[in-house]
């Protein structure tokens, strides 16, 4: 599979504090890539640091072979990576159809300023992501699962080649995480590579093909996801050290 | 249902205000008040479009409105048409929105609003002294026609033609045409691809740049889009009153009318600035002209202007975000409760 | 979508309660004279409309106690009316206020509001209905030179009255109370007012470059904040004599200063400002010996003069100012101008302005008549302020109660 | 002491926990663990007063709380020190702890509590007058101990202190909230090095997508599977 | 000329604080801070020409029932917009604002009024420099307003209370403090502050109803070029706006003195949001 995103050495600083230090990594064309870690590892930096809003200080992030570490947000949409938030954004004040059309219209998917093709586009996306009843709804009035839902919706009208999501089942309860799973792999079916920050272990687990682990900013462990579980340097990151060598005494 | 009741209403509405000037309402005077209600319409209607579309709000606007009529005076006085240089006051407005608008716009919210307070001021400041620097400049010199290109403080007065008042006729289906003109542009924005990004805009800055919405390219095309109306007002205003100073269309006071309608009527909405001036007109003239007998204490109500106006917007930025629209719909919830009420009463009966 | 149906009962609402309102405001009552005028009575010149306003009351009262206006062609006296409007000192809402009155409240004729700007804005209504107008307090040459027909104004111009503070410096020269040539620091406010004086005063000096020289002449923003880098230049210019033309803030700001600095000229004027009681209470004995130049004061000895000075006085409780002084004449011109025409016919009544010629006025001069382009062109009354807030009348000397103390004496 | 009853916690329309209760007796060390986004700083904040309640209550020694503003929770006797330390960067350390004892029965006893709390840190002491933005990570998060001890609390309620911390530090941290606790202090702690907080700890509750799981003593929930589950979803 | 400067830049700074501080604590552009002002010289008027009181003494008779104004104003009024996006709460100050005025019109007219004491053209000469009374005491004032806003920001306990809650509210509520009182007398302090600098100014200059709005625009171009926050930033922001404004005469209209201050507040904000702090961090840090 071709390589579609890549960073290399990538390291974001905050006011002399890194963030981000050397991180390389590659996502393929096809592939459900899990980022996880503990909490302040630097996940959801790095996905700042590709979609644009906090390009990185060093280090380069290429899209399909073009380095798009300079580029504005907008214009790394346009090229083909959406992401989702890890607090949910919707655009408080307008439908849910309407959210969706801001995606549809502003994307990579450009549909040429015909708002008839736009609403076709999104409403074909909230059929998609089974929000076709609520299309009429203020975005404000609906329920978490649902603006995570819409939240995905969004960004899929866009027609992303890449979607990075960020935290998207965290705050559901055990069904609403099934149902985005399966919406999760209904993503992949229809092509769209798929970059996750996910904390629901049973989430991630379940959907990855490959795992990529951060700690203090920088990446301890890369691999099929049992073998990443199995990684001593995960689990002393995740459960302490004592846990690692507690586990064979207690095996 | 809906579309035969637009057609009964929105019928009689518009050949009224065609007929307006041929009835001789109220001596004429329903004429001058429709003009200047249509020409507040369309500012009001273009400071919604950066105001209320893009929730970036300005307190500059007068700065338009003082250009495009300036842009009149002065080409006008030089001899080209004066229909010819409504255009252009549009277009000199709208790159001057560009010029300022560029730096400023990368502020957000409430910084915004403070620059463009100093903004306001700046260029009223500068359009008052603008003779007096340009005669100290050499290079400038040969804008200057007998010493003067905006007459400074005096301002600039247009000659009058001889039959003002079907001038003035002529005036009124301009502006009106002005005003649909501005209403439909608003709802082209609204309802298109542009309004849609700069209502993301305005929900959600960061949210909107991901979904790939040039934030900034956005802001500016409203800002210059809403400077183009505004300094099209400003021209208009120009040739129907010909006489125009620095004080009155560059001053505070416009910027403040351009901010209060909008946000009176029901800001981001269509209808919303629209009611924002007719109330405002209509305030405006009842409240100036109308006295209060309270037994002793005889009390001019135009000494309430200020009042009416700063209690509004405290009450609507407390109680009713959405203004006058809002406050209608309350109004229609409450009466079709109360129409539901009266029918179960009498069902029961 | 927009549903008008919805839209209904609001709709409803607000027509009936715009329709309400205007039950409150004045209804028109049968033969009368309408008279109509937007003043600024809140806004930037509330104070110059408050006078204006008090000044019109007065009038009125006087004339309706003597029955009304003497109309030939209806053979008997009518009673007048006047309405009066706010306008904010605001231009917009002042055209739509004149509109109103010709169109919905059918004045026979209009009366003047104050301050240039407003003024200038009203004449256009004036005179695309074609009715008369008579205003006190616009003196701007520029207003009057466009040709109107219907607008009239009973104070000369500002460039008049610079040519009048001119002329008399000139004969403090030949009396050789201040040397010749003088050199002039002017500063004017940014306004029409402010430049019509420079240019005048420009205008006077040039023409006599030996007796005057100009060293400075610069604008200065109105309601300033800090008058120190005004003075500044002021200082370094090194003048004899300091002309200024300003309002009564400014006045008072930049003379407090000047004080301060200690900075001393043979002759200083703030053009027409100086013997303002506000001015004088707010700025003590630096006020003294200020000379202005004005078109009245109520200690013109004539019995005109002395009528209104002492009417006013008691009406109000307070010392009449020139603004009342020029409007309650204005009101008169324009009554002598109905009676003078004998009929309400606006072109008429404008036929009988453009001929008037009244006698024993409150004006310098004593006499009111129009030059072609509708204004007056009398002489302005010079005033020096004089210790122990008294004002002495020193110019013209048909009116002239003191002789002026020039050069100014320096303090300590 | 605390004993919280039934819980339900909403954001808006996204409830984060649901049917929560836990309770704290006197003396003893209780650890929250569970994943990210498992409610355990949501809880915590709710017995701090930071957040509203949708249902349920909270006592604490025998008073409801509830209902209260934050700082009259403060001022019963509860100390909440926040994830991410929250210290004020632009105060100095003195300035932090100074107001870490606000409340009026904290101010009067406030040099004997300072000299406490020097005692258990001593590092800031030496940094006494520094900013509080340029202490090092372990510093702050002693600070930020530190400054909620000032208020001379009876519940310590600490969320991740050794959130960021290298290893060595998180040892430090640990050790000297044992110590704490031994001088009669109560505590309520997020943790997320399980294996430390549950050997340290008396009791465990372990939270999962806003509700209680588990519940036990530390050293069996070290045994457990589950606790692992939590974790890694193995 | 720099000596008139640097006694203007006493009373900017004195008209800033309250600005600065109401931000610093609630991130609240308070537009009503002219309105005061207002108010605060009109009071004054009446303290010092109606009731013949010692002018120095009318600013501190004024402050504390102008505390209690800005306090009731926070309370009943703006607290209700503190969780709503900013700029509604500018609005609703600017309305605070319009209304204000109106009151001002009704009881005192449009009139422009002056105060007038025994001191106000009272000058001493040091070196040839002739130094009026009522500035020098405004300056003092000035100086003496930071002095002592530093003690009662840095040396009490609800001024420690304050700077804590200006820089995070929630850990503020975590050790006790209520955060609710510190923003009403934050709040109720930076009123006070405008209504000193109010009452100071109308002892030197000439008012009426709109009286404020340039000196508010002024105020914001301080706080800005202060770096938002900080006291002494506001006292070094004020002293660059004096210069500037009078070193601008050395090569513009006199007129245009104000056009250098408004041009100088978009400029300012638009390149160095964080103020002349941002700018020596950028220089000293390579």
């Amino acid at each position: 599979m071709a390589i579609l995103l890549e960073g290399r050495k990538v390291s974001r600083n905050f006011g002399g504090l890194a963030a981000l230090l050397n991180v390389n990594f590659q996502v393929r064309s096809g592939e459900i890539v899990g980022l996880i870690g503990p909490n302040g590892a630097g996940k959801t930096t790095l996905f700042r640091c590709i979609t644009g809003v906090h390009p990185p200080t060093f280090g380069r992030i290429l899209f399909k072979g073009e380095d798009i570490s300079k580029l504005m947000p907008h214009h790394i949409c346009v090229m083909g990576i959406t992401n989702t938030h890890q607090v949910v954004k919707p655009f408080p004040e307008m439908t849910v159809l309407d959210n969706v059309r801001v995606g549809a219209f502003f994307g990579k998917g450009w549909v040429r300023g015909e708002v008839k093709d736009a609403t076709q586009e999104a409403l074909r996306v909230l059929e998609f992501t089974g929000l076709t009843s609520k299309a009429n709804f203020l975005a404000r009035n609906l329920t978490l699962p649902d603006r995570k839902r819409l939240e995905v919706a969004r960004a899929l009208a866009t027609r992303p080649e890449l979607l990075l999501l960020d935290e998207v089942v965290a705050g559901l309860n055990p069904t609403e995480v099934d149902r985005m799973i399966r919406l999760i792999q209904q993503l992949r079916e229809s092509g769209i590579t798929i970059f996750m920050v996910e904390h629901v272990m049973r989430a991630v687990l379940s959907v990855s093909d490959r795992l990529i682990v951060l700690n203090f900013g920088e990446k301890i462990a890369e691999g099929p996801p049992d073998e990443v579980a199995r990684n001593p340097q995960v689990i002393e990151a995740y459960l302490g050290k004592n846990y690692a060598s507690g586990k064979s005494h207690y095996a | 249902m809906s579309r035969s009741w637009k057609l009964w209403v929105g019928g009689p509405v518009l050949a009224f205000l065609v007929l307006i000037p041929f009835l001789e309402l109220q001596g004429g005077y329903l004429q001058t008040l429709g003009f200047l209600t249509f020409l507040y319409i369309t500012m009001s209607t273009a400071w919604n479009i950066l105001g209320g579309y893009a929730g970036q709000t300005s307190f500059g606007h007068a700065t338009f409105y003082g250009l495009g009529a300036y842009t009149t005076c002065i080409l006008t006085l030089r001899g080209i048409p004066a229909l010819l240089t409504i255009p252009v006051a549009g277009m000199i407005a709208s790159l001057y929105g560009l010029l300022w608008g560029y730096p400023c716009l990368r502020l957000r919210g409430q910084y915004f609003a403070i620059a463009t307070i100093g903004v306001g001021e700046a260029t009223r400041l500068l359009m008052l002294n603008l003779d007096d620097l340009i005669k100290n400049n050499s290079l400038l010199k040969g804008f200057l026609q007998k010493g003067v290109l905006t007459g400074g403080a005096t301002g600039l007065m247009l000659p009058t033609p001889p039959d003002i008042q079907a001038y003035a006729t002529a005036f009124y289906y301009g502006v009106m045409g002005l005003m649909f003109f501005a209403l439909f542009v608003s709802w082209r924005v609204k309802n298109g691809k542009f309004g849609l990004g700069l209502f993301a805009i305005n929900m959600d800055m960061d949210a909107a740049e991901t979904v790939g919405v040039n934030t900034t390219r956005y802001k500016i095309l409203a800002l210059m889009l809403s400077a183009f109306l505004v300094g099209i007002s400003g021209s208009i205003y120009a040739q129907y009153v010909f006489y125009i100073d620095p004080q009155t269309v560059f001053g505070f006071p416009m910027s403040i009318a351009m901010v209060l309608m909008p946000i009176i009527g029901g800001i981001g909405t269509l209808i919303g600035p629209v009611l924002g001036a007719v109330f405002y007109i209509v305030v405006q003239d009842r409240i100036l002209t109308a006295n209060l007998n309270l037994g002793l204490i005889k009390l001019s109500l135009s000494s309430l202007h200020l009042l009416v106006y700063g209690g509004l917007l405290v009450l609507i930025i407390l109680f009713e975000p959405k203004g006058l629209l809002g406050v209608h719909h309350r109004f229609n919830i409450w009466w079709n409760k109360r129409k539901r009420r009266s029918l179960a009463a009498t069902e029961k009966a | 979508m927009i549903k008008l149906n919805k839209f209904f009962p609001s709709i409803f609402l607000f027509v009936l309660l715009s329709m309400i309102i205007p039950e409150t405001g004045f209804a028109q009552g049968p033969k009368e004279i309408i008279l109509g005028a937007a003043l600024p009575l809140t806004g930037g010149q509330s104070r110059e409309g408050g006078y204006v306003n008090k000044a019109y009351a007065m009038a009125i009262k006087e004339i309706n106690e003597a029955g009304g206006i003497m109309v030939k062609e209806y053979g008997k006296r009518i009673p007048i009316k006047l309405i009066i409007y706010d306008d904010k000192s605001d231009n917009t809402t002042s055209v739509q206020l004149y509109e109103k009155l010709v169109t919905e409240d059918k004045v026979n004729v209009l009366m003047g509001g104050y301050g240039t700007p407003l003024i200038t804005a009203h004449t256009i209504v004036a005179e695309k209905y074609r009715v008369p107008y008579v205003n006190g307090g616009g003196a701007t040459g520029a207003i009057y030179q466009r040709g109107m027909k219907y607008i009239f104004c009973i104070i000369s111009s500002i460039e008049k009255l610079s040519f009048t503070l001119m002329d008399w410096i000139a004969i403090q020269q030949n009396a050789g109370k201040v040397k010749r040539p003088l050199k002039i620091a002017l500063v004017g406010e940014n306004t029409s007012h402010g430049k019509e004086f420079r240019q005048g005063v420009l205008e006077k000096s040039k023409a006599a470059p030996d007796r005057f020289s100009v060293v400075m002449d610069e604008p200065f923003e109105l309601n300033m904040k800090d008058a120190d880098p005004l003075l500044q230049k002021v200082k370094a210019a090194n003048a004899d004599v300091f002309l200024a033309d300003a309002r009564l803030a400014d006045y008072t700001t930049i003379h407090r200063r000047y004080t301060e600095m200690g900075l001393y000229h043979l002759i200083v004027s703030y053009g027409p400002r100086g013997p303002e009681k506000a001015a004088r209470d707010a700025l003590g004995p630096a006020s003294d010996y200020i000379v202005s130049c004005n078109w009245w004061n109520k200690d013109i000895p004539t019995p005109a003069t002395k009528a209104f000075a002492d009417k006013y006085q008691k009406t109000y409780n307070e010392q009449a100012e020139w603004f009342a002084a020029t409007a309650y004449e204005a009101f008169r011109v324009m009554v002598k101008a109905i009676e003078d025409a004998g009929t309400l016919d606006k072109p008429k009544i404008r036929d009988a302005l453009a001929k008037m010629d009244m006698r024993n006025s409150l004006v310098v001069g004593g006499r009111v008549w129009f030059e072609p382009n509708g204004q007056i062109n009398n002489d302005h009354l010079i005033m020096q302020n004089m210790p122990g807030g008294k004002v002495a009348l020193i110019h013209p000397k048909d009116v002239a109660t003191a002789e002026a103390i020039i050069p100014i004496p320096k303090k300590r | 002491m605390l004993d919280v009853k039934n819980i339900h916690v909403s954001y808006g329309d996204a409830q984060a926990l649901w049917d929560v209760s836990l309770a704290v007796s006197r003396d003893e060390i209780i650890t929250l663990v569970g994943s990210n986004g498992s409610g355990k700083s949501t809880t915590l904040k709710a017995i701090s007063g930071l957040v509203p309640l949708s249902s349920g209550e909270i006592r604490f020694e025998k008073t409801r709380i509830d209902r209260l503003h934050a700082y009259r929770i403060v001022e019963m006797g509860i100390a909440h020190v926040p994830e991410g330390r929250r210290l004020w960067p632009g105060l100095s350390v003195r300035e932090n702890l100074e107001l870490g004892a606000y409340i009026r029965t904290a101010r009067n006893v406030k040099k004997e509590t300072m000299e406490w709390v020097f005692k258990l840190f001593p590092r800031l002491e030496e940094r006494i007058s520094q900013l509080a933005g340029t202490l090092s990570g372990g510093e702050q998060q002693m600070l930020a101990i530190g400054r909620g001890l000032l208020s001379k609390p009876k519940l310590l309620i600490l969320d991740e202190p050794s959130l960021g911390l290298a290893p060595l530090l998180v040892d430090e941290v640990l050790e000297t909230i044992q110590k704490i606790n031994r001088q009669g202090v109560t505590i309520l702690l997020i943790e997320q090095n399980v294996t430390r907080a549950l050997s340290l700890s008396t009791r465990c509750y372990v939270l999962e997508l806003g509700r209680i799981v588990l519940s036990g003593t530390g050293q069996d929930l070290l045994a457990d599977e589950r606790v692992k589950a939590a974790y890694l979803g193995l | 000329m720099i000596v008139s400067a640097i006694l203007l830049a006493g009373l900017y700074a004195t008209m800033s604080y309250g600005l600065a501080l109401i931000y610093g604590v609630m991130k609240i552009v308070n537009l009503a801070h002219a309105g005061v002002m207002m108010w605060a010289a009109y009071v004054a008027f009446i303290l010092i020409v109606h009731l013949g009181a010692n002018p120095f003494l009318v600013p501190i008779l004024i402050a504390p029932v102008f505390f209690v104004f800005g306090v009731l104003l926070q309370r009943y009024v703006v607290q209700r917009v503190m969780g709503a996006p900013p700029i509604s709460s500018l609005l609703l100050l600017f309305g605070v604002w319009l209304i204000m005025q109106n009151i001002s019109y009704l009881v005192f007219s449009g009139d422009t009024k002056a105060v007038t004491t025994k001191y106000t053209l009272m000058t001493f000469q040091i070196s040839g420099i002739s130094i009026s009374i009522n500035r020098l005491v405004v300056f003092i004032v000035g100086v003496l307003a930071l002095v002592v806003l530093r003690q009662f920001l840095g040396h009490t306990y609800m001024g420690k209370a304050i700077r804590a809650t200006a820089q995070d509210k929630e850990a503020s509520k975590l050790a006790g403090i209520n955060t609710e009182r510190v923003m009403e007398t934050a709040f109720g302090i930076g009123t006070a502050l405008a209504s000193l600098a109010g009452s100071l100014m109308a002892l030197i200059f000439a008012f009426d109803p709109d009286f404020g709005r340039s000196h508010l625009l002024k105020g914001f171009c301080i706080v800005v070029l202060g770096g938002l926050e900080s006291m002494i930033g506001v006292a070094l922001g004020a002293l660059v706006l004096a210069l500037a404004e009078a070193l601008s005469v050395l090569w513009l209209m006199p007129a245009l003195q104000d056009f250098v201050s408004f041009a100088l507040l978009v400029i300012v904000l638009i390149v160095m949001p964080g103020g002349m702090k941002e700018l020596v961090d950028r220089l000293i840090r390579p």
